[in-house]
C-alpha cells in the first residue's frame, strides 16, 4: 500500500469536517467538526514528516495540537456565556452581523 | 540656509488651525479673532514671498529641498515660480475676508452645550485648508503636491456638509439632506479624480524613477528621459482628469453647482476662489511640464471641451433660479475660459489665464459674498424672492453691480484684462473658436444683468423692504475688495511682471512660440 | 500742454468718483460739482482747441503717453492718449453739450431724491465717451466704449423700481454688447494681421495686408457701431432707451454716445478705404436705417420715442456718409456736429414739455402748448427747423452735403443711396413736422391724470431753458460757420482725408430737389395733422403705420426668435445637466447602490453562511492553484 | 523496535490491512460525528475517530503524537466537550432540519467540490519517494522532537506557551460573570417578595416520587396539573421538566378504583385530564 492514501482519508476527514462546520447549527458540535478538520491535517502532517525523513511535520503537528487546544478552551468559554446570556448553543441566533 | 519661508507660509494656517480648534467652546469671539490674526499674518508672509521673489531671476526661488521618504524618492520640495506667488499671494489675500465674512455664519443656534464648538471648527477647517492650498502652489514633488491636493477634501467636506445657509426655503431637515449630498457629491467627484491622478503619478515613477518636478522636467526637456508616446499620453490623461474635475470642466461639473448653493457664501468663495484654482494651476504646473507632447496632442479636445463649458455654464446661468448657482454656473463658465488660456498655448492665453485665476478669485469672491450677506438678510436664495433692493438698500446694491460687472468682465474692472488676453491668445492660435468664445462675454451681460434686474431693481417687495444697508465689517470685507478690482483693471503690470517670465518659461517647455503677426511676418 | 489731454477725462472721473462714493452728505452740492467738474473739462478742451489752433494743420496731433497697461509678450496695450482734429471735434461737442445738460438736468432732476446719484452716472459718461474719443488704440477705445456703455446702463435704468426702466437698460446693455463682440473680434484681428491695435500702426499698414482680412475687420468694427449707434439690426434698445430721464436721451441717445459709431468708422476710416465691400455694407446698413428710423419715427405718438426714431434715422445718414470713404467723412462729422446740437436741444424741449405736463409723454395729450411754454416753443421751433434742412440753418448744410456726397458715390449705388437720401429727407420733413404740429398747435388735449390732476403747462425755470437757448443758437449757425470757407472741410481733412466725387447732378439741382421734398413732407404732415384736429385716442391706421408703432415688428421677432427661443434653450439645457449630465453620474452612483443592495442580501448574518462562502473561496484557491501548476 | 521502525517507511500488509479496516471506521465516526442528533453522540464519535488516528500516528512512527492524541487529545479535549454539553443540556437533541435556504445544497457542493479538488491535487502531486522517519527517530522519537522544539522552534514553542496562558486567561474572563454589585441579603430578598407580593412564601418544593431523581418532577398544584416553579430554573430553560402529571393522575384514578373495587362503591367519574398542550390543540 502506498502512504499516499494516509493523505487521501485526511483529506476525507477534512472535508467531512469542513461540510459539518457548515451544515450543523449546534456550536458544539460545529467545534468538534473543526477539530475533526484539525485532527485531519495533523494526520496530513504527520504522513508528510514520514514522507520526508524528518520530523518538522510532527512537529508542526504538535504545534496544531497546542493551539487547538488554546482554541477549544476560548471557543468553549465563548459558549458558555453565549449559552448563560441565549439560553441556546445555536450559531444562528447569533446573527447580529446582519445590517 | 536661510529661513525657510515657503514652509512657514503653510505652516502658519495649519498651526493656526489647531490653535483655533483648541479654544474653548465659550471663548467663541476669540477663536474668530485668532483665525483672523493668523490669516493677516500668513498674508503678511505671503507679501514677503512676494516681495523677495525676483522676477528676473531663476525659475524657481526661495527652493527648500528635504528627503523625506528616501526608498521612493519623495522630497519636501518646496519652490515658486511667478504663476504660484500670484496665486499665492491671492490665497493669502482672499481668507482674511471669507473669514471676515463668515464672522458670524458659524454661531450655534443654541448656546447651552459645552461640548459642542461648531465656531472654533469652521475657522479652524477654513484655516486648514489655506495651509493645503498653500503648500500645493508651492510643492515642486509630483507626491507631495497629491498629498495635499487630496488632503484638502477632507476640511472641505465638511466646511460643505458641516456649515449651511441659516435659513432654507425647504427647511433645516431638507437643508441637512442637501447639504450631505452636496458634501458627498464633491467628496466623490474629487476622489475619483484624485485616484485617477495617483495611478498616473505612480506611473510617473515608474517611468521617470522620482517625484521631482524639476528633475523630470528638465530631462524631458533635454530628452535625457524619453516617454512613450502612448505612456505620455496616459498619464497626462490621468493628472488633466484630475485637475478638470477640480476645476471644473465640462462634463465634469455637477459638483460645483451643489457645492456652491448649499454651503454658506463664505465657503462658496473658498471652493471657487481658492481651491478649485489649484486644478487649473496644476494644468499649467504638472500637465503642461511634465507632459509637453501628451498636451499638445490634447490641446483640440481640451479647447472644444473648455468651449463647451464657457458656452454651457452661461446658458445654464441665465436659467437659474437660485442666486448662488447663477454664480457657481457663472464661474464653470470662467473657467472655461482660464482652461482654453492655458491650452492655446500662447503668451497671451497662458498669463492671461493666470491673471484670470486671480481675477476671477477676487471678482467672484465680491460678488458671491455680497450675494451671501443679502442671503442672510432676507433668508433665501430664490432669486424671485428679491426685488427692489436697490431702494432699500442702495450700496449693498451698488457693491452687488459692481461684482457682477466684474464678472461680465467690464473694461476697466480687472477681469476685462485677463478675459481679453485669454480670447485674443486664442484668437492668435484658433480663430473660430476664439470668435465663438467671444458669445461668452455677450451671455455673461445676460446672466448678470437679469440677476440685478430681478433681485435688485423693479418695485420694493415687502419681504425686503425692511433691509439693512452694509454693516462696517461687510463694508470692510467688500470695499477693499472693489478697490482691488479697480486697481488691477487699470494697472494690472505688477502681475503680469511676475507672472510673464513664468509663462515664457513653460511655453519652451512644451516647445511653443507665439504665432507672428501677419504684416510682421510678411516683413 | 499735451498733459492736459489726461485732465479732460481725470475732472469727471473724479466728480464720478466724488459724488458716487461720498453719500448722502454730498447730496445738497452735489449736482453744482458735476455740473462744475464737466464745465471744468469744457474749459480744458476749449484751451486744448485754441492750443491747437495755433499749430500748423499737420502738427496739431498731440499724444500724451501715461502708463503701460497691458505688457504680455507680444501683446502691448498702453494708456495713451491722442488728441488730433477728430478728437477734439468731439472733445468740445461733449463736453459742451455735456456741461449745457448738467445744467439742464440741475433743474429737471430737482425733485428727485437721486438726483447726486444721477449727476455722478452722468460724470461718469463724460469721462467714459471722452476715454472712447481720445484713445490712441482701440483696446482703450473699447474700454471707452463699455464704459458709455454703463453709464447708459446706469442712466437708462436711473429709475430703477419702474420695472421697464430696468428692462429698457438691461436690453440696452445686451444689444450693446452684441455689437462690443464685434469690436473685440476687431482687435483679436488686428492684433493677428498687424501685432498691434494701436492707431498708428494699424491705420499705417493697411496696404501691407490682404483685403480679405481688411473686409473682416471693418465688418467687424461695423457690427459695434451697429451696436452703439442703434443701426439695423441692433437698433431696437434706442426706442427703450427713452425710458431714462430725459437729459439722459438728449446727451446719451442723441448728441454724443449713439454717434460713437460713426467716430469709430470715421477714425477707421483707412481700413475701410481699402476694403471696399465693408465700405458698401456700411452704406447700406446706414441706408436702410435711414429709412428705418424714419419710417419708425412717423408713427410713434409718444415724443421721446418720435425723436428716438428720428435719431436712429439721422444716424443713417451719418453712417451713409461714413460709408462713402473720404467723400463722406468730414460731413458725417460734421453731420454729426450739428446734430448734436438741434437734437440735443429736441430731447430738451420735449423734457421740458414733459416737465410742465406731469411728465406725459404721448402727444395726442399736447396741443397748443406754444402759448404756455413760448420759450421751448421757439428752441423747439428752431431745432425743427435746423433738423428738417430749412435753409441756412445747420441742419440743411450738413444733410445736403452727405446727400450730394451720396449722389457723387456714382454709377448706380450713387442713385439708390443719394435716392433713398432724399426720401429720407421728406419723411424728415413729414414726422418732424408731425411732431410740432401734435405738440405745439392744434387746441388743448390734455386732460386730468388718474389722480385727477389737471395739469398745469408752464414753462421751465432759467437752468432749463438756458441750455435750451444756446442749443437752439447752436442749431441755427453751427452749419453755417462751418461751412463758410469750408473750415469744417480744412479742419478735419488732415485726420480723415477728403476727395471730391463727381456727382452726376449739380449741387444745384440736388439742393433743390432737398427742398422739394421739404416741402412735400411739410405739406402732407400739414394735411394730415394741422388741418384737421388730432385724435386723441389713436387710430387704428395701416399696415404699415402699426408695424411701425412696434418698431416694424423688429422687437416681435426679437421676442420670438431671441428671447422664447433662449428662454426655451436654458431651459432645456438645465433639463439635460440635471438629468443627462448629472443623470449619468447619479445613474452610475445609483446602479452601484442597487448593485451593492442586491449584494447586501448575502450578507444575512448567519455565520454559516458566511463559512460557506469562505469554504468556496477556499475551494477556488486550490482550484486556482491546481490551474497555476498545470498551465 | 525493529518492527515499528520498518512500518515507518514501508509499508507492510499489516499496515495496509490496519488502514482500510480502521481508515473506514475513522470515516463513519467523522460522518457521524456530523451527522449525529445528540451532541454527545457527536463526541463520542469523534473520540472513536480520534483514537483511530492515534494509531495512525503510531504507524506512521509518531509515537510521541500518538500518545498525545490520546491522552491529551481523546483524553483531555473530548472530556471538556463532554463537559460543557453536559452543561449545556446532554438530553437535547438538535434539528437537523437547515433553515437558511440553499445551505445545505452549498455546503455539500463546496464540500464535494473541495474534496474532489483536494484528491484531485494528490493525485497530481509526484508522492512516490518515502524517506520513512527511520533516520530521524534514530535517537528515539521523543528526543528527536525535544531537539528540534528546543532548538529550531524555540520561538514558536515561547509563543504557544503565552498563547495557552492567554487562552487560559481568555477562558477565564469569559466564562467569569463580574458582580458589579454587593451581593443581596437574605433580609434584602425576603423584603423584595414582600414588595413585589406575589410569592411571599419561598417557591414549592419539586414533587418527590420515590422512583425519580425526582428534582426534575414538578410538583403538583391542587387540580393535578404541574406546577413549573418548583423545578430548578436551570432546568426549566432546559426543557428537561419531567412531566409526570398524567401519570399522577393515572396512579390516582387507579388507586381510586382499587379503593372503590375494594370497598364495593360505584366508582366516581374522574374527570378525564388532558395536558393543557393537548387540550390546545
Amino acid at each position: 500500500m502506498n502512504p499516499v492514501n494516509y493523505l487521501y482519508l485526511a483529506a476525507l476527514l477534512f472535508t467531512i469536517g469542513a461540510t459539518g462546520v457548515l451544515i450543523r447549527r449546534n456550536a458544539i458540535v460545529v467545534f468538534m467538526c473543526v477539530e475533526l478538520m484539525l485532527n485531519a491535517c495533523n494526520l496530513a502532517f504527520v504522513v508528510f514528516s514520514r514522507m520526508h525523513g524528518n520530523l518538522d511535520g510532527q512537529i508542526i503537528a504538535f504545534f496544531t495540537m497546542v493551539v487547538a487546544a488554546a482554541e477549544v478552551v476560548v471557543g468553549l468559554a465563548i459558549i458558555v456565556s453565549l449559552f448563560r446570556t441565549r439560553h441556546s448553543a445555536s450559531v444562528d441566533d447569533a446573527s447580529l452581523m446582519k445590517l | 540656509m536661510s529661513f525657510p519661508l515657503l514652509t512657514a507660509t503653510a505652516a502658519l494656517p495649519a498651526l493656526g488651525a489647531v490653535a483655533t480648534a483648541a479654544v474653548p467652546a465659550a471663548r467663541r469671539t476669540a477663536a474668530k479673532w485668532l483665525a483672523l490674526v493668523v490669516s493677516l499674518a500668513t498674508l503678511a508672509l505671503a507679501i514677503t514671498v512676494l516681495i523677495r521673489f525676483d522676477p528676473g531671476g531663476d525659475r524657481y526661488q526661495l527652493t527648500e529641498s528635504h528627503a523625506w521618504i528616501a526608498d521612493f524618492g519623495v522630497r519636501y520640495e518646496l519652490g515658486v515660480d511667478g504663476i504660484a506667488v500670484a496665486l499665492l499671494a491671492l490665497t493669502a489675500l482672499l481668507i482674511p475676508f471669507i473669514i471676515l465674512a463668515g464672522w458670524n455664519d458659524a454661531d450655534p443656534l443654541e448656546t447651552g452645550s459645552r461640548r459642542w464648538r461648531p465656531t472654533q471648527g469652521f475657522f479652524a477647517l477654513i484655516l486648514a485648508v489655506e495651509a493645503m492650498v498653500v503648500i500645493s502652489f508651492e510643492a515642486t514633488d509630483v507626491f507631495l503636491f497629491y498629498i495635499f491636493f487630496e488632503a484638502m477634501l477632507i476640511p472641505m467636506y465638511f466646511l460643505i456638509g458641516g456649515f449651511g445657509d441659516r435659513a432654507h426655503e425647504h427647511g433645516e431637515a431638507a437643508a441637512s439632506t442637501q447639504r450631505s449630498y452636496a458634501a458627498v457629491k464633491f467628496l466623490l467627484y474629487n476622489l475619483v479624480g484624485g485616484l485617477i491622478m495617483l495611478a498616473a503619478v505612480i506611473g510617473l515613477y515608474v517611468v521617470a524613477g522620482n517625484f521631482s518636478l524639476q528633475e523630470i522636467a528638465q530631462a524631458r526637456a533635454n530628452g535625457s528621459l524619453h516617454m512613450v508616446t502612448g505612456t505620455e499620453r496616459w498619464l497626462f490623461l490621468g493628472f488633466f482628469f484630475a485637475f478638470a474635475v477640480k476645476a471644473p470642466l465640462w462634463p465634469l461639473h455637477t459638483w460645483l453647482p451643489n457645492a456652491m448653493q448649499e454651503s454658506t457664501a463664505p465657503v462658496a468663495v473658498l471652493i471657487t476662489a481658492v481651491v478649485d484654482k489649484v486644478g487649473t494651476f496644476a494644468m499649467l504646473r504638472f500637465c503642461l511640464q511634465l507632459f509637453p507632447e501628451a498636451s499638445k496632442w490634447a490641446t483640440p479636445v481640451i479647447l472644444v471641451l473648455a468651449l463647451i463649458s464657457i458656452v454651457y455654464g452661461a446658458l445654464l446661468a441665465v436659467g437659474q433660479r437660485d442666486i448662488k448657482r447663477l454664480v457657481a454656473y457663472a464661474s464653470i463658465s470662467h473657467f472655461g475660459f482660464i482652461v482654453m488660456g492655458i491650452f492655446a498655448m500662447t503668451s497671451q492665453g497662458q498669463s492671461g489665464a493666470t491673471l484670470y485665476m486671480v481675477n476671477h478669485g477676487i471678482s467672484t469672491a465680491a460678488l458671491m459674498l455680497v450675494a451671501g450677506f443679502l442671503i442672510s438678510r432676507r433668508g433665501s436664495r430664490l432669486i424671485a424672492d428679491y426685488g427692489g433692493v436697490q431702494k432699500v438698500a442702495p450700496v449693498l446694491a451698488g457693491t452687488f453691480l459692481i461684482g457682477g460687472l466684474a464678472t461680465l468682465s467690464l473694461p476697466g474692472l480687472a477681469p476685462f484684462v485677463s478675459e481679453f488676453l485669454v480670447l485674443v491668445g486664442t484668437f492668435t492660435r484658433y480663430p473660430v473658436i476664439g470668435v465663438i468664445a467671444t458669445f461668452g462675454i455677450v451671455l455673461a451681460a445676460l446672466y448678470t444683468l437679469v440677476l440685478y434686474q430681478r433681485t435688485m431693481t423693479g418695485p420694493v417687495k415687502p419681504e425686503v423692504s425692511a433691509m439693512p444697508d452694509l454693516r462696517v465689517r461687510e463694508l470692510v470685507v467688500v470695499g477693499p475688495l472693489i478697490v482691488l478690482l479697480i486697481l488691477l483693471g487699470v494697472y494690472p503690470k505688477p502681475v503680469t511682471d511676475i507672472v510673464d517670465p513664468a509663462v515664457r518659461q513653460t511655453m519652451s517647455d512644451v516647445h511653443t512660440t507665439d504665432p507672428k503677426p501677419e504684416v510682421e511676418a510678411a516683413k | 500742454m499735451d498733459n492736459l489731454i489726461a485732465l479732460l477725462i481725470a475732472a469727471p472721473l473724479l466728480g464720478a468718483a466724488v459724488l458716487l462714493v461720498g453719500g448722502r452728505r454730498l447730496d445738497a452740492v452735489g449736482h453744482w460739482i458735476g455740473t462744475l467738474l464737466s464745465t471744468t473739462s469744457f474749459v480744458l478742451g476749449l484751451v486744448l482747441f485754441a492750443g491747437l489752433l495755433g499749430k500748423d494743420a499737420e502738427n496739431r496731433t498731440l499724444t500724451q503717453h501715461l502708463w503701460t497697461w497691458i505688457p504680455v509678450g507680444g501683446f502691448q496695450a498702453d494708456v495713451t492718449f491722442r488728441l488730433d482734429q477728430l478728437s477734439m471735434t468731439f472733445v468740445l461737442l461733449i463736453t459742451g453739450v455735456g456741461s449745457l445738460i448738467h445744467l439742464y438736468s440741475v433743474g429737471y432732476m430737482e425733485h428727485d431724491e437721486r438726483r447726486r446719484r444721477f449727476f455722478g452716472y452722468l460724470n461718469l459718461f463724460l469721462a467714459a465717451m471722452l476715454l472712447l474719443v481720445l484713445a490712441d488704440n482701440y483696446l482703450l477705445l473699447y474700454v471707452g466704449w463699455e464704459g458709455v456703455g454703463l453709464a447708459s446702463y446706469l442712466l437708462i435704468g436711473f429709475w430703477q423700481h419702474k420695472p421697464s426702466a430696468a428692462t429698457a437698460a438691461k436690453k440696452a446693455f445686451l444689444v450693446n454688447r452684441v455689437g462690443d463682440m464685434g469690436l473685440s473680434i476687431a482687435i483679436m484681428l488686428m492684433f493677428t494681421t498687424f501685432g498691434s491695435f494701436a492707431f498708428g500702426p494699424v491705420l499705417s499698414h493697411t496696404g501691407d495686408t490682404s483685403e480679405g482680412r481688411l473686409t473682416a475687420i471693418g465688418l467687424m468694427l461695423l457690427l459695434a457701431a451697429c451696436g452703439k449707434s442703434a443701426q439695423v439690426p441692433l437698433q431696437s434698445w434706442l426706442g427703450d432707451a427713452m425710458e431714462g430721464p430725459t437729459p439722459v436721451s438728449a446727451l446719451i441717445h442723441a448728441a454724443t454716445m449713439v454717434t460713437a459709431g460713426v467716430y469709430l468708422i470715421v477714425r477707421s476710416g483707412a481700413i475701410f478705404n481699402a476694403a471696399p465691400d465693408a465700405q458698401l455694407a456700411v452704406t447700406v446698413v446706414g441706408a436702410v436705417t435711414l429709412i428705418f428710423g424714419a419710417i419708425v419715427g412717423c408713427a410713434k405718438d409718444d415724443i421721446k420715442k418720435a425723436l428716438a426714431g428720428s435719431t436712429m434715422s439721422q444716424i443713417g445718414y451719418m453712417v451713409l456718409a461714413a460709408g462713402l470713404g473720404p467723400i463722406g467723412y468730414v460731413f458725417a462729422i460734421m453731420h454729426l456736429v450739428t446734430h448734436g446740437f438741434f437734437k440735443a436741444g429736441l430731447f430738451l424741449g420735449a423734457g421740458s414739455v414733459m416737465h410742465g405736463m406731469n411728465d406725459e409723454v404721448d402727444m395726442r395729450k399736447y396741443g397748443a402748448l406754444r402759448t404756455y411754454m413760448p420759450i421751448t416753443f421757439v428752441t423747439f421751433g428752431l431745432g425743427y427747423l435746423a433738423i428738417i434742412g430749412f435753409p441756412f440753418l445747420s441742419g440743411f448744410y450738413s444733410k445736403d452735403a452727405i446727400i450730394e456726397a451720396a449722389f457723387a458715390k456714382g454709377g448706380t449705388q450713387g442713385w439708390i443711396l443719394g435716392g433713398v437720401a432724399l426720401l429720407g429727407a421728406a419723411i424728415t420733413a413729414f414726422y418732424m413736422t408731425r411732431v410740432m404740429l401734435m405738440t405745439f398747435f392744434g387746441e388743448k388735449r390734455w386732460q386730468p391724470d388718474a389722480q385727477g390732476h389737471e395739469p398745469h403747462p408752464h414753462e421751465s425755470p432759467k437752468t432749463m431753458t438756458i441750455p435750451m437757448i444756446v442749443l437752439a443758437v447752436g442749431s441755427v449757425f453751427a452749419g453755417f460757420f462751418f461751412h463758410l470757407g469750408d473750415r469744417f472741410l480744412h479742419w478735419l481733412e488732415p485726420v480723415t482725408g477728403h476727395s471730391e466725387g463727381d456727382s452726376p447732378i449739380g449741387a444745384t439741382t440736388i439742393t433743390g430737389a432737398t427742398l422739394v421734398c421739404l416741402v412735400v413732407g411739410v405739406g402732407i404732415a400739414w394735411a394730415r395733422y394741422g388741418r384737421k384736429p388730432v385724435p386723441v385716442v389713436a387710430p387704428r391706421g395701416s399696415l404699415l403705420t402699426r408695424a411701425a408703432r412696434r418698431d416694424l415688428l423688429q422687437d416681435d421677432f426679437n421676442h420670438v426668435v431671441l428671447v422664447r427661443g433662449g428662454e426655451h434653450l436654458t431651459r432645456s439645457l438645465v433639463y439635460v445637466d440635471h438629468t443627462l449630465v448629472d443623470g449619468v453620474v447619479n445613474g452610475t452612483a445609483a446602479g452601484v447602490g442597487g448593485l451593492s443592495g442586491r449584494l447586501r442580501r448575502v450578507q444575512n448574518g448567519f455565520a454559516r453562511s458566511y463559512a460557506v462562502s469562505m469554504f468556496g473561496g477556499a475551494a477556488l484557491l486550490v482550484a486556482a492553484t491546481l490551474l497555476m501548476r498545470a498551465v | 523496535m525493529s518492527a515499528l521502525q520498518l512500518a515507518a517507511y514501508t509499508t507492510s500488509t499489516g499496515e495496509a490491512f490496519q488502514f482500510w479496516v480502521l481508515g473506514t471506521f475513522a470515516v463513519i465516526g467523522a460522518l457521524c460525528t456530523v451527522l449525529m442528533r445528540k451532541a454527545v453522540h457527536s463526541a463520542l464519535c469523534l473520540a472513536g475517530t480520534m483514537i483511530i488516528l492515534a494509531v495512525f500516528y503510531l504507524a506512521n512512527g509518531a509515537y510521541f503524537l500518538g500518545i498525545v492524541q490520546i491522552v491529551v487529545y481523546t483524553g483531555a479535549i473530548m472530556m471538556l466537550f463532554l463537559f460543557v454539553v453536559m452543561l449545556v443540556g446532554v438530553t437535547a437533541a438538535d434539528s437537523l432540519k437547515e433553515t437558511i435556504k440553499g445551505q445545505r445544497w452549498l455546503a455539500l457542493a463546496c464540500g464535494v467540490g473541495f474534496g474532489v479538488l483536494l484528491f484531485a491535487g494528490i493525485g497530481n502531486a509526484a508522492l512516490t519517494e518515502f524517506a520513512g522517519t527511520g533516520r530521524a527517530n534514530a535517537n528515539g522519537n521523543v528526543e528527536g522532537l525535544a531537539a528540534l522544539i528546543f532548538t529550531k522552534y524555540v520561538f514558536a514553542f515561547e509563543v504557544t506557551g503565552a498563547l495557552l496562558i492567554t487562552a487560559a486567561v481568555g477562558a477565564m474572563v469569559l466564562t467569569h460573570r463580574e458582580r458589579t454589585e454587593r451581593a443581596r441579603t437574605q433580609r434584602e430578598m425576603a423584603e423584595q417578595r414582600i414588595r413585589e407580593g406575589r410569592h411571599i412564601p419561598p417557591l414549592p418544593a419539586p414533587g418527590v416520587y420515590a422512583r425519580h431523581n425526582a428534582v426534575d418532577v414538578a410538583g403538583l398544584l391542587p387540580d393535578g396539573t404541574p406546577s413549573e416553579l418548583t423545578v430548578n430554573k436551570t432546568l426549566r430553560e432546559r426543557g428537561q421538566i419531567r412531566d409526570v402529571s398524567a401519570e399522577a393522575l393515572n396512579d390516582l384514578r387507579a388507586l381510586e378504583q382499587r379503593a372503590a373495587e375494594r370497598l364495593e362503591r360505584t366508582a366516581i367519574e374522574p374527570a378525564t385530564f388532558k395536558r393543557p398542550e393537548e387540550a390546545s390543540k
